[in-house]
C-alpha cells in the first residue's frame, strides 16, 4: 500500500460514487455533478500511475492527459448545462421525462 | 381405286371437314352455309368406308404424339354404319328442327360429335382414338341438354360426370398400357397389354372406361335419362352409333384374341347377359318410348358383350366373336336409329293410314332386334351362335337357351314399345315434313339390306339357318305373351304401377351423392372456401408486444439502464475472468 | 505529398473554421472544395494501402510510446470512405433541406430544425473531422479524444432541432454519450497504469490476463456499447435520431453509431485478442441477436416514420456483433470479419438514405406519422424509391450490399456450425421487411385529396437516391471494398467460399 | 464483350431499359409508353429468337460478373433456359397488349407499366441464371417488383394481400438464402449441371443434403404454391387481371416451379436425388398439392380465385414430373411449365375480359355469357379443356407423359393422383362452362368498357385468343421440331446423360 | 417562472425509479466498487510509464516543462483536437434555441462602487497574471488553459460589474479571437508539412518559438471560449456567420 494506491481507490471510489449518483438521481444537475465526479475519479486514478516513487520525478504524460481531460470535461459541462438550460425552459423541468413520470 | 395421294386427303375431310363446319355453324356469317352442308358430310366417311384399301395406314407423325388412321376390317364395317346412321340423322335433324332457333348450336355440337365418331372409328393408336373418343363424348353433352329443360340438365350433367369418369379411367388404363410415352400404334400396345404386369387392371379400367360409353352394367344410368330428353335425332346417333365407340374401344384395347382369360371371359359374358336380361325388365316398366328403346339398348349391348367374352375365352374363338360383335353392331345401329327416328316419325302422323304405314315400317327394326327369321337380328344371333361353338367353358346349349330367352324379352319389350308411342305429339317440324320421312325410310330400308352385305357366307346358306326353329319360337313366344297382355290390357297398367324410374340404380347413387353433398357443405365446403390458409401472414401476439412495449419504457429508465449497464459489464468481466 | 493518410482530418477541421469565419456563398465554396480535397486525400491513401499496405504516420515525429501515430488498413480505408461518401451526400441533401426551410418555421413538437441552421455546416465537419481522426487514430487516449469530439458534435447536430423533443432527447444523448466516454475514459487510465504504452500496437504486446486489463476491457467495451446504443443500452438512440433533422438523423444513424463499433473491433481482435475468451465474443453475439429482435419488433409498433427508422438502427447494429462470435475461426474468421464490417458499409448508405427519404417527406407533409403518408408514391416517387432501395438493403435482398453481408455472416455462422446466429439474421431481415414494407405499402394508397404538400428542392430526392441506389447496387461492387477489407485484417484468407475438404 | 457474351445481358435490358425509362414517363404519355413496351418485348423475342437458334445449334451464351469472391453471377442460355425465356418472352407481348386495354384510363400506368417490364426482367434472369447465387438475386428481384403489381391498385383489401404476398415469399426466399449458402459451405461454389453438381460428395454430408434439399424446396415451394406454402397465391387475386396472368402463367409461380427443376436436376441431379430417398417425399408433397388445390377450387365462386386454386393443383404437376425418377416424367414435368403457362394465361385473360368488358367476377354471374362474348368463351373453353386434359389441348400432352412416366418409373400411385386431379379438375371447369354456354342469361349486361367493332375491346379479346391458338397448337403439334415438348425430349436427354 | 426561467432549478425533482430498483443500484454500485479496488490493487506498484521517454526527448521539444512538452509537442495532436472540442462546445452553445432574457440567477449586472474599484483594480492584474501564466507553462505548471482560464475569469468579472458591454461575437474581430487559437495550430500542424515534414512535426530549432506562439493565440481564444461558455449562448444573435452576412451587406 502506497501513496499511488491510496489515490487510486479514492479513484475508483469517486468513479462508483459518481456513478451512482449519476444513474439514481434523476435532476439533470445533479446528474452533470456526477458526471464530473466520475470525471474526477478517472482523473485521480490516470494521475496515481503519475507517481513514481518518493525519489524519481513523476510521469509528465498522465499529467497532460488529465489536462486535456479536465478541458474535455469542461467543455461537455458548459454544453450540458447550457442544454439543461433549454430544456428547463422548455418543459419547466429538469429532469428527462423518463425518470419523471413515475 | 384412289391413289394413294388422294386417299389421305379424303380421310382428312371426313374427319376434318365436319369439325370446320361445326365451327362454320357458330359464326353468323357462314352459319346457314355451314347448316346446308352439314348432312352431306358423313357421306365422306361412307366414301372412305367403301373405297379406302383394305389394311391401309396413314401416318401423320406430326399430329398430336405422331397420329395414324388406319383402315381394317372392323373399322370397315364401323364405319359403314356409322357414316350411314349419321348421314340420316344429319338430314332428319335439319328437318326437325328447322323451328329450333338454337339449331345451329345443335349441328355445331352434332358434326363435331360426328368427327369424333368417324375420327375414332379411323384411328389407328391409342392417342387418337382418345383424342376423337373425348371430342365425341364431350360435343355429345351439347346434344343431350339441347332442349334446355330440367329433365334434360339433369341428365346431361349425369352424362358429363360419367364421361369425366370414363375419361379418366380410360387415360388411366392407357397410362398403364401403352409401352412408352410415344409408341402408340395399336399393334404395339394390344400386344403390350397382355404382358403387361397390371394386366387385370388395364383390363378392369378399359371395361369400365368404354363401358360407360357402352351402357355396361352398372355404368349404364346416363342412357335412359339421355335418350328421352335428346332431339330425336340426336337418340338415334347417341344409340345407335356412338354407343357403339364403347364396344370398338374393347374390342381395340382389351387383349381379346391376346391369350386365354377364363375369368375375364366369365366376368363378360355374366355381365352381358345380366344386362340383356335387366334392360329388358326394366325397360318394360317404362312408360316413355325412347326410355324403352334406351333400355333395349342397353340389352342389346349386352349381347355384345357377350361377344367380347367370348373373344376373352380363347385366341381360337376371338376372329369368330369379333365378326359376331361387329355384325351385331351393325345391326343394332341401324335397327335402333330407324327406331329412334321413327319415333319422331310417329309424331308427324296425322291420319290413320300414315300411322298404320309407319307402324308397319317400325315393326321391321323392332322384329329385327328380336332376332325374327331373315331378318338382320337373326343374322346377328346366328354369328354370336357360331361364336359360341368355340367357346371351350360353358356347355353352348345352355348359353344358347338363354339367349333366346332373351330374345324372347326383346320381343315383349319391342312391342311394349310400339305399344307406348304416342302419335301426334309435338314436333319443331311441319306436318308431313318430307325430310324426316325419306332419311327414316332410307334407314328402314338400310336395316333390311345392308347386312347381308357384310355377310362372308353365301347368303343362300344363311337364310335357311335363319329360319330355323330356333329363331322363331323366342319371336312367338314373344309375341304371344305380348298380345296377352295386351289383351289383358290391366296387367300392361300393373306394369306401370311397377314402373321403376328411367336411370334405375342412379337413384340410389343420387342418394348417396345428396348425402355426400350434405356432409360437404356441412363440414368440407367451409373449410374449403375458408382462408385458413393465410397462417403464415397472421400473427397477433398483442399481449407480448405490450410487454415489449412497456419493457421498452423501461429500458430507457436511467436507473435500469445503468443496472444493465453494471451488469453486463459484471458478465463480460467474469467472462474475462473465468473464461 | 505523401502524407495523404492526415488530410481527410485537418482538411475538414481546417474548412470548419473558414467556414465559421466566411459569409454563406463563401462557405459552400470552402465545403465544397474540401470534401473534393478529401476524396483526392483518400483515394491517395486507398491507392497507397492498396499497393504496399497499412499506412502509418507518426504525428510531431515522436515515435509510439511517446507520440501519436495514424495507421490506416484496409478497414480504416473503407470506413473512411464510407464516412466520406455518405457524409457527403448528406452535405449535399442538407443544402436542399436547410434552404428549404429558411422560409417555413419548424413545429417544435415535431423537431424540426430551429433557426440556426448555418451551424450545421461546422458541426458537419467538425463531426466529419472527428470520425475520420477516429477511425485513423492509434491511441488509446486520443481515441477518447475523438470520441468526445464525435459525441458533442454529434449532440449540438440534434439540437439544431431546436424543438422541446429534441432537446430532451439531446441531453439524453449527451448524458449517455459523457457516461459512455467516462468508461471508456476509465479503462484507459487502467490501461496505462498496467501497460504504460497508449499507443493501440504497442499495447497489443504488452496486454496480458490481469484484473485491471480485465476491468479496462469491460468498462471500455461497455462505454464503446453504450455508444453504439446496442441493446439494452439502446434507449438514448430512437429519440435523438428521430427528432434530429433529417441530414442529422442520417449521420448519426449511418455514421456516429459505425465510429464506436469500429473501436469496439479494433480494440477486441487487434489489441485483446490475446486475452479475451471465445465466451465473451458469444455474449456481444448474444446482445447483438436481441437487439436485432428488439429492434426489429419495436420498428414494427411504431407510428412515426422516423422513429420507425431509428429503431431499424437498433436492430441493424445487432448485425454488426454477430461478427464477435464468428470472427473466432480460421476458416470462417474472414467471411465473419469481412461480413460484419461490409454490413456497417452498407447499412451506413441505406440508413443514411432512409432517413433522407424520411426527411424530405417529413418536409413536404410538416409531419411523419406513419398512418398519414398515403399516397407519398406519388407525391415524392424518387423518395419513395429511394426508401424502397434502401430498404431492400435492410432487407438483405440481393443484389443489395445488405444481401453480401448477410451472405458472408451466414456463411461464417454456418461454417462454424454456430448455425442459430445465422437464423437469427435470417429472421432479422423478415422482420426488416416487416418494417419497411409498412412504409411501402403507403405509396400505393390512394393519395387523400385534403393534404397540402409543400414542394421540397429536388436536390434532396437526388442525394437520398443516389445514397439508396449505392446501397442497392453495393452488392455488385462488392470485390474492391472486400480486398480492401483483407489489408490488414486479423484474419486473412477466402471468403469462405472455399469447399471444406 | 463479344456478341455471344452480350446476348443474356442484352436480353434482360430489353425489357430492363424500357421499365426504367417508363418509370419518369409522364402518366398521360400513353402512346410512348406503349411504343416502349412493345418495342421492347419485340426485341425481346428476336433476341429470344436468335438465341433460340444458337442454342438448337450448340453455341454458348454465357455472361459472367464476379459478385464475391469465387461467386459469379452467371447467365447462360441452356436448353432449359430457353424454355422458360422462350415462354416469358412470348407471354409478355401479348400480356402487354392485354394490359393495354385493361388498364386504359386508369391510374399509375407508368408505375404498372415499369415494374411489369422489371418483373419480366427478373423471370428472364431466373430463367437464364446458371448458378443459384444468381437464381437467388433475380428470385428476389421478382418479389420486390411484383409487389407493387400487387398492390396496385391501393385499396386496403390489396394492401393486405400485398402483406400476405410478402410474408410468404420473403419467408420462403429467407430459406432459400439459407440454404444456398448453406450448400455453397458443404459443395464450394458450383454452377448448374447437366446430371447434378453434387455427386461427387461423400455419403458423411449426405443428411446435410437433405436438410439442405428441404430448405431449398420450401424457398422455392412457396413460390410454387406447395401446400401449405401456397396461402399466397388466392389471396394475390385481388391484382389487375394481367399481373395475375403473369403471375400465375409466366412470372411468379413459374419462378418457383422453375426451380424445383433447377434444384433436383442442376443441383442435386435426378439419380442423386433419388438416391438420396427426397424424391418421392416430393412427389407426394407436389400430389397433395394437386389434390388439395382441385378440391379448393371446386367450391370457389369467384372466378379468378377458382383460377388461382387451379394454378395451385396444376403448377405441382411440374414438381410431380420432376419428382418421378424417369426422363419420361420428366418430360412431362417440364414441357408442363410452358403448357400451364399459355393454359393459364388464356384462363385469366379471359377471366379479365369478363371482368373488365361485363363487370362479372363470379362464376355464378356468368349465365349465358357464351352468347354475349363467344370469343372469349371459346378461348377459355379452349384452355378449361386443356386444363382437365383433354386431347388435343397442350394439357393432354403434359399428362399422357406425366402418366406414362409414373408407370415407368414404377409410381403407379401417381396415376391414381392424375385421374383424381382430371376429374376434379372437370368438377370445376366444366360447370363454369355450362354456365356460359348453355345458361340463359339473367339480365342484362352491364357494360363497362367500350366494346369497338368485336364483342370486347380487341386489346382484351385478341390475346386470349392467340394463347388458345397455341393451345391446341403445342398439344396437336407436340411432335413437330420446335415444340415445347421436343425441347423438353432435348433437355431430358442431357439430364439422364450418364 | 417564465420571468425567470432558469431561476431556481429545484435539486429534489423527480424520482429514481422503485426502491428494488435503487436498492439493486446501490449492491451494483458497491460491486463495481469491490471490482475496481480489486483491480486497482492489483496494479503493478511502479507502473512503467513513458517518463523515460519524455525525458529523453525533452531537449528537443523545445520547452523545459514536461507536462507542456507532452502537451504541446509530443502529444500535440490531443491538444489540437481538445481545443476543437472547446470550440465544438461553444459551437454546441449557439446550436441551442436562443434564449431570449439573460435571466439567471445573478441577475443583470450589478452596478457599485466598491465592485466597480475592486474590478478596476483587479483587471490588469489579471490580465499580467495570464500573460505570466503563459509563459511560465514552458518551465513550470502553467499554459495556455491557465492563462487563459484568469482572463476568462477576468471579463466575466468586467462584465458582471457593468464595466464593459457583453463581447459580440457576432463581429468579425471578434470571431477572429474565438477562432485565432485553432486556427493557429492547425495552420501550424498543416504548414509545417508543406516541407515535407510530417504533421505537427515542428522544426526542432524553432520548437519553442512555434510552441509559445500557439499559445498565445490560444491563450486568447480559450478567454473568449469561456468567457462564452459561461454565458451560455445568452445575450446576442448568435447566427454563426451574421457579421459577416452585415459586412457583406454593407460593401
Amino acid at each position: 500500500m502506497n501513496a499511488a494506491v491510496l489515490y487510486t481507490l479514492m479513484g475508483v471510489g469517486l468513479f462508483s460514487i459518481g456513478l451512482h449518483g449519476f444513474l439514481a438521481q434523476p435532476h439533470l444537475l445533479r446528474k452533470v455533478l456526477a458526471l464530473n465526479i466520475m470525471g474526477s475519479g478517472v482523473f485521480a486514478v490516470l494521475m496515481a500511475t503519475a507517481w513514481r516513487g518518493p525519489q524519481l520525478p513523476p510521469d509528465p504524460v498522465p499529467h497532460a492527459l488529465v489536462l486535456t481531460g479536465i478541458v474535455v470535461a469542461v467543455s461537455a459541462t458548459a454544453f450540458a448545462l447550457a442544454l439543461l438550460r433549454r430544456i428547463h425552459t422548455a418543459t419547466g423541468r429538469a429532469s428527462l421525462p423518463e425518470d419523471t413520470a413515475a | 381405286m384412289i391413289s394413294l395421294s388422294v386417299q389421305p386427303l379424303l380421310w382428312f375431310l371426313a374427319v376434318g371437314l365436319p369439325l370446320v363446319l361445326a365451327a362454320g355453324t357458330l359464326l353468323r356469317r357462314y352459319g346457314p352455309v355451314a347448316l346446308a352442308w352439314a348432312p352431306w358430310t358423313p357421306l365422306l366417311a361412307l366414301a372412305v368406308g367403301v373405297v379406302a384399301p383394305s389394311d391401309s395406314v396413314v401416318s401423320l407423325p406430326w399430329l398430336l404424339l405422331g397420329a395414324q388412321l388406319g383402315m381394317d376390317a372392323t373399322t370397315r364395317v364401323f364405319l359403314c354404319f356409322t357414316a350411314l346412321l349419321w348421314t340420316c340423322a344429319g338430314f332428319y335433324a335439319r328437318a326437325y328442327l328447322v323451328e329450333d332457333p338454337a339449331r345451329q348450336r345443335f349441328f355445331a355440337f352434332f358434326l363435331a360429335a360426328l368427327s369424333g365418331n368417324v375420327g375414332l372409328v379411323l384411328a389407328h393408336d391409342a392417342v387418337t382414338f382418345y383424342l376423337f373418343f373425348a371430342l365425341m363424348s364431350f360435343a355429345s353433352y351439347g346434344l343431350v341438354i339441347h332442349d334446355g329443360t330440367r329433365e334434360a340438365y339433369r341428365a346431361g350433367r349425369v352424362y358429363i360426370i360419367l364421361v369425366v369418369v370414363g375419361e379418366v379411367l380410360l387415360v388411366s388404363a392407357l397410362f398403364l398400357m401403352v409401352p412408352g410415352a410415344d409408341t402408340v400404334a395399336f399393334s404395339a400396345v394390344s400386344s403390350a397389354v397382355a404382358a403387361a404386369p397390371r394386366r387385370d387392371l388395364i383390363v378392369a379400367l378399359t371395361l369400365a372406361g368404354f363401358g360407360i360409353k357402352a351402357g355396361m352394367l352398372p355404368l349404364h344410368v346416363w342412357l335412359p335419362l339421355a335418350h328421352p330428353v335428346a332431339p330425336t335425332p340426336a337418340s338415334a346417333v347417341l344409340s345407335g352409333a356412338m354407343i357403339k365407340a364403347g364396344l370398338l374401344g374393347w374390342i381395340r384395347f382389351l387383349p381379346v384374341g391376346e391369350g386365354t382369360f377364363p375369368g375375364w371371359s366369365g366376368f363378360c359374358i355374366g355381365a352381358g347377359l345380366l344386362a340383356a336380361f335387366y334392360g329388358v325388365l326394366i325397360g318394360l316398366t317404362q312408360t316413355n318410348a325412347k326410355t324403352a328403346l334406351a333400355y333395349s339398348s342397353i340389352s342389346q349391348m349386352g349381347f355384345m358383350t357377350i361377344a367380347v367374352g367370348i373373344g376373352f375365352a380363347s385366341p381360337v374363338a376371338w376372329p369368330a366373336a369379333v365378326s359376331a360383335a361387329l355384325l351385331y353392331a351393325l345391326h343394332h345401329a341401324l335397327a335402333k336409329g330407324a327406331l329412334f327416328l321413327g319415333v319422331g316419325v310417329v309424331q308427324q302422323v296425322q291420319n290413320g293410314w300414315q300411322l298404320w304405314v309407319v307402324l308397319a315400317g317400325l315393326l321391321c327394326p323392332a322384329l329385327a332386334l328380336a332376332g325374327a327369321p331373315l331378318t338382320s337380328g337373326a343374322l346377328a344371333k346366328l354369328a354370336l351362335k357360331d361364336a359360341l361353338a368355340f367357346f371351350p367353358l360353358f356347355r353352348p346349349g345352355w348359353l344358347e337357351h338363354l339367349l333366346s330367352l332373351a330374345a324372347v324379352g326383346t320381343t315383349v319389350l319391342m312391342a311394349r314399345f310400339l305399344y307406348l308411342l304416342q302419335p301426334g305429339g309435338h314436333s319443331h317440324a311441319p306436318r308431313l315434313a318430307f325430310g324426316l320421312w325419306v332419311p327414316w325410310m332410307v334407314l328402314l330400308l338400310s336395316v333390311l339390306g345392308v347386312p347381308w352385305l357384310f355377310v362372308s357366307q353365301p347368303h343362300g346358306a344363311v337364310v335357311s339357318k335363319t329360319l330355323s326353329f330356333s329363331a322363331f319360337w323366342p319371336v312367338g313366344v314373344g309375341v304371344v305373351l305380348a298380345g296377352a297382355a295386351w289383351r289383358f290390357g290391366r296387367r300392361w297398367a300393373l306394369l306401370g304401377t311397377l314402373r321403376v324410374p328411367s336411370g334405375d340404380v342412379l337413384i340410389t347413387v343420387t342418394w348417396l351423392m345428396s348425402w355426400w353433398q350434405r356432409q360437404w357443405r356441412s363440414l368440407l365446403a367451409p373449410l374449403m372456401a375458408g382462408k385458413q390458409e393465410v397462417w403464415l401472414a397472421r400473427y397477433r401476439i398483442t399481449g407480448i408486444e405490450r410487454a415489449v412495449l412497456r419493457m421498452e419504457g423501461q429500458l430507457g429508465r436511467w436507473a435500469n439502464a445503468g443496472l444493465l449497464f453494471l451488469l453486463l459489464a459484471g458478465v463480460l468481466f467474469a467472462t474475462f475472468v473465468f473464461g | 505529398m505523401n502524407a495523404w493518410i492526415v488530410w481527410p482530418v485537418v482538411v475538414p477541421l481546417a474548412a470548419a473554421t473558414l467556414s465559421v469565419l466566411a459569409g454563406q456563398r463563401m462557405a459552400r465554396v470552402i465545403i465544397g472544395s474540401a470534401t473534393v480535397a478529401i476524396v483526392g486525400a483518400l483515394a491517395g491513401l486507398t491507392l497507397q494501402v492498396w499497393q504496399n499496405g497499412p499506412q502509418r504516420h507518426v504525428i510531431g515525429g515522436w515515435e509510439p510510446p511517446l507520440g501519436i501515430q495514424l495507421y490506416a488498413d484496409g478497414l480504416s480505408v473503407v470506413m473512411l470512405w464510407m464516412s466520406t461518401v455518405v457524409g457527403a451526400l448528406i452535405g449535399v441533401y442538407a443544402l436542399g433541406y436547410f434552404a428549404h426551410d429558411s422560409g417555413t418555421t419548424g413545429t417544435a413538437a415535431t423537431g424540426e430544425h430551429g433557426d440556426n441552421s448555418e451551424l450545421f455546416w461546422p458541426l458537419w465537419l467538425f463531426l466529419w473531422a472527428a470520425l475520420h481522426a477516429l477511425f485513423l487514430s492509434a491511441d488509446i487516449f486520443n481515441l477518447y479524444v475523438t470520441l468526445e469530439l464525435l459525441g458533442l458534435a454529434g449532440v449540438a447536430l440534434v439540437n439544431l432541432a431546436g424543438g422541446q423533443l429534441a432537446l430532451v432527447a439531446g441531453m439524453r444523448y449527451l448524458l449517455a454519450s459523457l457516461l459512455g466516454s467516462l468508461a471508456y475514459f476509465l479503462g484507459v487510465a487502467f490501461l496505462y497504469a498496467t501497460c504504460g504504452v497508449l499507443d493501440v500496437r504497442m499495447l497489443s504486446t504488452r496486454v496480458s490476463a490481469h484484473p485491471a486489463v480485465w476491468l479496462a476491457i469491460a468498462v471500455m467495451t461497455l462505454g464503446l456499447l453504450l455508444k453504439t446504443a446496442l441493446f439494452p443500452l439502446h434507449f438514448w438512440l430512437p429519440p435523438a435520431h428521430a427528432n434530429a433533422p433529417a441530414p442529422v438523423s442520417a449521420l448519426l444513424s449511418a455514421l456516429v453509431v459505425k465510429a464506436s463499433f469500429y473501436l469496439l473491433l479494433r480494440l477486441w481482435f487487434q489489441v485483446f485478442s490475446v486475452v479475451l475468451p471465445p465466451v465473451a465474443g458469444q455474449v456481444l453475439g448474444i446482445l447483438g441477436v436481441l437487439a436485432i429482435l428488439w429492434g426489429s419488433v419495436l420498428a414494427l409498433r411504431q407510428q412515426r416514420l422516423k422513429l420507425l427508422v431509428a429503431y431499424s438502427t437498433v436492430a441493424q447494429i445487432g448485425y454488426l456483433f454477430v461478427l464477435f462470435p464468428l470472427a473466432g475461426g480460421t476458416a470462417w474468421g474472414a467471411a465473419a470479419w469481412s461480413g460484419g464490417t461490409f454490413h456497417a458499409l452498407a447499412h451506413a448508405c441505406a440508413k443514411a438514405a432512409m432517413f433522407m427519404a424520411a426527411g424530405t417527406m417529413m418536409a413536404a407533409l410538416g409531419h411523419d406519422h406513419l398512418h398519414e403518408l398515403a399516397g407519398m408514391g406519388q407525391r415524392l416517387p424518387l423518395s419513395m424509391f429511394a426508401f424502397a432501395l434502401a430498404g431492400v438493403s435492410l432487407m438483405g435482398l440481393p443484389p443489395s450490399g445488405g444481401f453480401v453481408a448477410k451472405w458472408l455472416l451466414l456463411d461464417a455462422a454456418l461454417a462454424s456450425g454456430q448455425w442459430w446466429w445465422g437464423a437469427v439474421l435470417i429472421v432479422g431481415g423478415l422482420l426488416a421487411a416487416g418494417y419497411v414494407f409498412l412504409v411501402l405499402r403507403q405509396a400505393f394508397a390512394p393519395l387523400p385529396a385534403d393534404v397540402r404538400y409543400r414542394p421540397v428542392p429536388r436536390v434532396m430526392e437526388l442525394a437520398a437516391l443516389s445514397l439508396a441506389l449505392l446501397a442497392f447496387l453495393l452488392g455488385l461492387m462488392a470485390i474492391p471494398p472486400l480486398t480492401l477489407l483483407q489489408i490488414g485484417a486479423p484474419f486473412v484468407g477466402g471468403l469462405g467460399t472455399e469447399a471444406l475438404p | 464483350m463479344s456478341w455471344d457474351t452480350a446476348l443474356p445481358v442484352l436480353v434482360l435490358l430489353s425489357s430492363l431499359v424500357p421499365g426504367l425509362v417508363i418509370f419518369f414517363l409522364r402518366e398521360e404519355q400513353s402512346r410512348v409508353r406503349t411504343a416502349l413496351n412493345l418495342a421492347g418485348a419485340v426485341v425481346k423475342i428476336g433476341l429470344v429468337g436468335i438465341m433460340l437458334w444458337g442454342v438448337y445449334h450448340e453455341r454458348h451464351y454465357e455472361t459472367r460478373l464476379p459478385l464475391l469472391p469465387g461467386l459469379d453471377l452467371i447467365l447462360r442460355a441452356d436448353a432449359l433456359a430457353m424454355l422458360l425465356t422462350t415462354l416469358s418472352a412470348g407471354l409478355w407481348l401479348v400480356t402487354t397488349i392485354f394490359a393495354v386495354g385493361y388498364l386504359e384510363g386508369s391510374p399509375h400506368r407508368s408505375r404498372f407499366f415499369g415494374f411489369f417490364s422489371l418483373c419480366v426482367t427478373a423471370t428472364m434472369g431466373i430463367a437464364l441464371a446458371h448458378n443459384l447465387l444468381t437464381f437467388f438475386v433475380f428470385y428476389e428481384l421478382l418479389t420486390l417488383t411484383t409487389y407493387p403489381l400487387v398492390i396496385h391498385r391501393g385499396t386496403p383489401q390489396a394492401l393486405r394481400a400485398g402483406r400476405t404476398y410478402l410474408v410468404y415469399t420473403l419467408a420462403g426466399s429467407a430459406v432459400l438464402l439459407l440454404g444456398i449458402v448453406w450448400l455453397h459451405r458443404v459443395a464450394g461454389p458450383f454452377s448448374f449441371t447437366q446430371g447434378g453438381a453434387l455427386s461427387h460428395l461423400g455419403p458423411q454430408s449426405h443428411g446435410t443434403l437433405l436438410v439442405i434439399f428441404a430448405l431449398l424446396i420450401a424457398g422455392v415451394g412457396v413460390k410454387a404454391a406447395l401446400v401449405p406454402l401456397h396461402g399466397w397465391l388466392p389471396v394475390a387475386m385481388v391484382a389487375p387481371a394481367p399481373v395475375s396472368a403473369l403471375l400465375h402463367a409466366v412470372a411468379v409461380v413459374k419462378a418457383g416451379a422453375f426451380g424445383v427443376v433447377r434444384v433436383v436436376y442442376e443441383v442435386f441431379g435426378i439419380r442423386f436425388a433419388a438416391d438420396l430417398g427426397v424424391t418421392t417425399p416430393l412427389a407426394l408433397l407436389a400430389a397433395l398439392t394437386i389434390v388439395y388445390g382441385s378440391l379448393r377450387a371446386v367450391v370457389q365462386d369467384d372466378l379468378k380465385r377458382r383460377l388461382a386454386y387451379s394454378t395451385v393443383s396444376q403448377v405441382s404437376y411440374i414438381a410431380l414430373g420432376v419428382a418421378t425418377p424417369g426422363s419420361i416424367s420428366s418430360i412431362g414435368g417440364i414441357v408442363h411449365l410452358v403448357h400451364q403457362g399459355i393454359m393459364k394465361i388464356t384462363l385469366f385473360f379471359c377471366a379479365g375480359n369478363l371482368a373488365e368488358t361485363l363487370g362479372i367476377h363470379r362464376v355464378s354471374e356468368m349465365n349465358g355469357v357464351g352468347r354475349r362474348m363467344p370469343w372469349t368463351m371459346v378461348a377459355f373453353t379452349v384452355a378449361a379443356l386443356g386444363m382437365i386434359g383433354v386431347p388435343p389441348m397442350a394439357g393432354f400432352i403434359s399428362k399422357w407423359y406425366l402418366g406414362v412416366g409414373a408407370v415407368e418409373a414404377g409410381q403407379g400411385w401417381i396415376i391414381a393422383v392424375l385421374a383424381a386431379s382430371s376429374a376434379l379438375n372437370a368438377a370445376y371447369f366444366l360447370p363454369i362452362l355450362h354456365t356460359a354456354w348453355f345458361k340463359h342469361p339473367t339480365g342484362e349486361w352491364k357494360e363497362e368498357h367500350p366494346r369497338g367493332r368485336f364483342e370486347a375491346d380487341w386489346r382484351l379479346l385478341l390475346p386470349s385468343l392467340v394463347t388458345a391458338a397455341l393451345v391446341i397448337a403445342t398439344g396437336l403439334f407436340a411432335s413437330t421440331v420446335m415444340s415445347p415438348l421436343t425441347w423438353a425430349k432435348l433437355i431430358a436427354a442431357r439430364e439422364y446423360q450418364p | 417562472m417564465q420571468g425567470h426561467p432558469a431561476a431556481n432549478i429545484p435539486l429534489s425533482e423527480g424520482q429514481p425509479g422503485g426502491c428494488s430498483v435503487r436498492r439493486l443500484l446501490a449492491l451494483f454500485s458497491w460491486a463495481l466498487v469491490l471490482v475496481l479496488a480489486w483491480a486497482a490493487l492489483s496494479l503493478p506498484s511502479h507502473s512503467p510509464g513513458l517518463v523515460d521517454f519524455v525525458h529523453a526527448e525533452l531537449e528537443h521539444s523545445g520547452v523545459v516543462n514536461p507536462v507542456t512538452a507532452v502537451l504541446l509537442n509530443f502529444r500535440s495532436y490531443d491538444t489540437l483536437l481538445e481545443v476543437g472540442v472547446l470550440l465544438l462546445a461553444v459551437f454546441g452553445v449557439w446550436a441551442l434555441p436562443r434564449e431570449r432574457v439573460w435571466g439567471a440567477p445573478l441577475g443583470a449586472p450589478v452596478a457599485g462602487p466598491v465592485l466597480h474599484t475592486f474590478v478596476r483594480l483587479l483587471a490588469p492584474l489579471m490580465i499580467v497574471v495570464g500573460g505570466y501564466l503563459l509563459w511560465i507553462g514552458a518551465y513550470a505548471p502553467g499554459g495556455a488553459f491557465q492563462g487563459g482560464a484568469v482572463l476568462a475569469a477576468m471579463g466575466v468579472l468586467v462584465w458582471l460589474s457593468d464595466l464593459a458591454p457583453l463581447p459580440r461575437f457576432s463581429r468579425w474581430d471578434m470571431r477572429m479571437a474565438l477562432l485565432l487559437g485553432f486556427a493557429t495550430f492547425l495552420a501550424v500542424a498543416g504548414g509545417v508539412m508543406v516541407g515535407g515534414g510530417r504533421l505537427l512535426e515542428y522544426p526542432r530549432l524553432w520548437a519553442g518559438s512555434v510552441i509559445l506562439l500557439i499559445e498565445t493565440a490560444l491563450t486568447v481564444s480559450i478567454a473568449c471560449i469561456l468567457i462564452l461558455l459561461f454565458l451560455g449562448g445568452v445575450g446576442e444573435k448568435r447566427r454563426a456567420t451574421e457579421g459577416v452576412r452585415e459586412r457583406e451587406a454593407k460593401q
